[in-house]
Parts: C-alpha cells; structure tokens; sequence
C-alpha cells in the first residue's frame, strides 16, 4: 500500500470490512458507532501519514495489519516517514474555531492509541466493541456464547 | 463528493454536498468556495443531509468558509448532519456554534444554480 | 467471530478487500489470480476449523488476523478446537476422483502454511503477489516505485 | 447460489448453477440433485457458465453426481467453467476428467424447468 491518499478508501474498505469480524451480530447502533469510529480514526492516521509523515511526497509505503479478535479491533500502520510524538502535540483549541490540528484528536477520542517512533514508526489503534445494552441484544437464540 | 452552489435571487447562497468530504475531495470545493465568498452573501446555508463521511480536512473546509463568511458580515448556518459527519461536529464542539436548525426551507423559486459532479 | 460457515463470507470479504492492500495496482490478471488464490484458500481453512476443528459446533471463536505489506499478504486464524498435523495428511489419490479431501490439498497449492497446534491453534496463511509480467505493468507514469 | 434444473423431452437433464457453490449452499442441492439421479437420465448437462466461486465441499458434490451418474451408465457433461472454478477444476486434475465442450446447446423447446432461488 502505497501512502498517498487516493490509497486510503481502499484501507478504509478492508478496515469496514474487518470491524464485522469482531462480533457475530455486526448490526445495531453500537457496533455501527463502533465501526463509525474506527474507520473515521484510521482515515485520519492515514491522513497524517501522507501529509506530515511523507509530507505529500506520494511515493511512501504504508502497511497494513489489521486484527479481529472477539469484540476487539487492532489496527497497526507502519511507515517509514519522518516521525513525532503524539503525546506532546497539544489538543485542539476549541475557543478560537482552528481549521486545522483536529485529526489527532479525533483518533485518540475515538481509539486506543499507541506509537513507536524508528524504522518503520509503527502508529497501533485499538479499540473494544462496547457490549450491547440489554435493549439493544437479540432475544435468546438457543445458541451458546 | 459532489456539490451543488445555488444562489437565490436575495443574494443568499445554498451550497449542498454529498457523498464524502475529506482531504481529497476537498480541494474540488476550493475554487467554487472561493468565488462563492467573492459573492459576499448575506447568507449562506450548507447543506449536510446527504453528507455521508467527513474528515478533519472537510470540518477545516467548513470552519474556513464559517469565519470568512462571518468576518464578511454574513450568517452561515449548517443544517441536516447525520451520522457520522454529526459525531465529528459533536466531538469538536462545533455542532453548537456553527448548525442551525435541521430543517431546511427550499431553495427560491428563480434561484440559479451551478451543480458539479 | 464466531466459527460458523455463516460467519465465512464476512472473512472473505474482509480478506478480499485487504487483498488490495499488497500493491499499489490492485487489477489486471496477476492480481486477479493472486486474490482468487487467496480467498479460496481461506475459505477453505475456514471450512475445516468449522466443520473439524469444531466439528461442526458452531459455537467457536475463530480470530482472524489480517496483514498487508507491500506484495504480501498474510492471514492468521487462531482456534480452540481440535488440532491436527497437516503435514501428515495424504495428498487426494487423483485417479480415484475423491469426493472429499481436497481441502487442504487446495490451501497449501495457492498459499505458504504454517500451523502451530495449541491454545488456541494458529494457521498462518500468506503469499506473495508475484511481480507483473512486463506487459501488464503499466506505461512509465513517471511515479518512482 | 441458484440453480435451474430442466427435464428435456428426449429425458436429458440439464442443471445450471450460479452464483457460489460452497460448503454451506451445497446442501441447498442435495434434494433435487437425488431426485433428478432417481430419474436415471441418460445425459446430464451441468452449466457452470454463472458459477462465479466454488469451493471443495461443491467440487466434491459435482463428484458425486457425476460419479453417481456414470454407475447408473448416464453420461455428464459440465460446461462453462470460468475464473475461480475453472482454476481450481484444473487444480484439482478434474477438468480433462469430467468437462466436456464449453458451447452449450440451448435446451430444447418443449423441456419442463423447475427454478429454484
Ligand atoms: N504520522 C505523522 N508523522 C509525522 N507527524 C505527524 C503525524 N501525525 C501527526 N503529526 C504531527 O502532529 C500534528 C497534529 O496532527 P493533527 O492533529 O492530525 O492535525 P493536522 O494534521 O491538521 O495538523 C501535525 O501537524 C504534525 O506535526
Ligand atoms: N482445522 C482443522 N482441525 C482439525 N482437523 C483438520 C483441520 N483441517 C483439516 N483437518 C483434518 O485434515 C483432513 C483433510 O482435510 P481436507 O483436505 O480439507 O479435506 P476434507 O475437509 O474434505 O476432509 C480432514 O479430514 C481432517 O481430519
């Protein structure tokens, strides 16, 4: 997977794709908010990857790996960009309206992050699908979980 | 993404906007949100009911275009966010300052009407 | 996930999209046959977790790890049913047209394989996209690869 | 999958399968595929022309028919394969075995067709 950003519908796809493997009912508001949340803050990794870590050059790899287990989703991207410190960058001053410096934002809201800088940077998303409210859950199907 | 300009005979602008917003398909509004401020409307309501996906790309598009417009000395009101792009709004905090009612009065009879795709 | 034959076309097609994720082109007949490949191998492994390794139960947990680099693709299925050996299963006997047995035949002619019996099971599948012969490479796009 | 099964005049079958032949919609054939057996057609023609994926369970069911077919002296011709299946036929040393010319002759006019989707 090359970095540049006409390749991140195509991550973004195999990620949508991937969040239905972490539950066997994947349907319902919360695992729609679920998968809302992972494909909104993998697409803003992807973002800044291209534009900060290769700085828009286009030519630089972004790998994928992708994990589902039962009720979690982890999602590693590996690039050989130049790299930062996510904990340092300061959140976003909601007061003065900016127009940009929401992205990290958004990934640490939605996911569970974690970054190690070298080569490659490895940049870890992960997040747990919420369990169902009870009003939410399917009527008892007989079938042991 | 594809967009819809269309400015009604009072001066007023209504910019509609389908499908997804983000840091590619945002740089296709620029030009037409440029020539839309030159117009400097009194009022411009964007429309977000058919909005399907926004990055943070495309709330730095609208928050652009929100304080140009205002710094101009006109109203900008966002009306019909769903799903995703409303959680985006809600999680930035923008969805107080920056949308308006959700229900959208139609466009002007006689209004003109540029549409891109 | 859950492993039943129900739960297999969601990981088909979460594999089949990441299947796009190993180039920078993903069309034209090498990479036609190289997702073919790999999602009918897939499907196969997930047919025996199910129908040997559960025996047909239906009630466990297959994870499916997913991960794309550049040309290559890996998938990891992990499982807490019965193990096996499969480097001690006999080939199909061709000539007598067997009406089963051609699973694992099937895996390990369109992928490498790697298994490691435990808690849970580890099936690792993955496969290298070959290069594209010279006359199905693009014209020069002026892109550096 | 879907499947067609249509009785010619002359007692001929013919069974077209669409669409993806695997483990879990093989069992959708088994019924009919015993019935058309009990009729002990003297050709049986399988139209693999829409069938876009199979996997080992459906191989081994187009086996069996075939197998099954051939001991009641019948003959089974399977035509159309493409893409995936043909690839795995292939695979699989079946396709110089059990598939026959790849132009299908249109079912005769005046053969009884029973569909199921
Ligand atoms: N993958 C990355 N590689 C290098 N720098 C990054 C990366 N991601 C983010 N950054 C740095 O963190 C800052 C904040 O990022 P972000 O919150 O996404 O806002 P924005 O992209 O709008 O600047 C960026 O301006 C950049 O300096
Ligand atoms: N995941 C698995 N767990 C346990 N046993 C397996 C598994 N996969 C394959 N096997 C064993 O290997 C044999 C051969 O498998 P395969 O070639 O797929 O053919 P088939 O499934 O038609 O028997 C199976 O019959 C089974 O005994």
């Amino acid at each position: 997977m090359t970095g540049t950003l006409d390749h991140r519908d195509v991550t973004l796809r195999a990620v949508s794709a991937a969040c239905k493997l972490v539950t066997r009912r994947p349907q319902g508001p919360t695992w729609n908010e679920f998968r809302m949340q992972v494909v909104s803050a993998v697409g803003e990794a992807f973002n800044n990857i291209v534009l900060h870590g290769y700085e828009g050059r286009g030519d630089g790899e972004i790998e994928i790996e992708i994990r589902a287990t039962l009720d979690r989703i982890t999602i590693a991207m590996r690039d050989y960009g130049s790299s930062f410190d996510p904990t340092t960058v300061p959140p976003p001053d909601f007061d003065s309206l900016p127009e940009s410096g929401w992205g990290l934002f958004i990934i640490k809201a939605f996911m569970d992050i974690s970054y190690t800088p070298g080569r490659p940077n490895v940049l870890t998303l992960s997040k747990t699908l919420p369990s169902e409210p009870a009003d939410e859950a399917p009527k008892a199907e007989g079938t042991p979980r | 993404m594809t967009f819809t300009i269309s400015t009604a005979e009072d001066g007023s602008e209504r910019l509609a906007i389908e499908g997804e917003l983000d840091a590619v398909s945002v740089s296709d509004l620029r030009t037409d949100l440029e020539k839309l401020l030159a117009r400097q409307p009194a009022r411009i309501e964007v429309d977000l009911s058919r909005l399907r996906m926004v990055d943070s790309s495309g709330v730095g598009a609208l928050v652009s275009l929100y304080k140009r417009a205002r710094a101009q000395g006109g109203s900008v009101v966002l009306t019909g966010l769903r799903d995703q792009p409303l959680a985006i709004f809600r999680l930035l905090r923008l969805d107080r300052v920056m949308v308006g009612a959700e229900i959208v009065a139609p466009a002007p009879a006689g209004s003109t009407s540029t549409s891109k795709h």
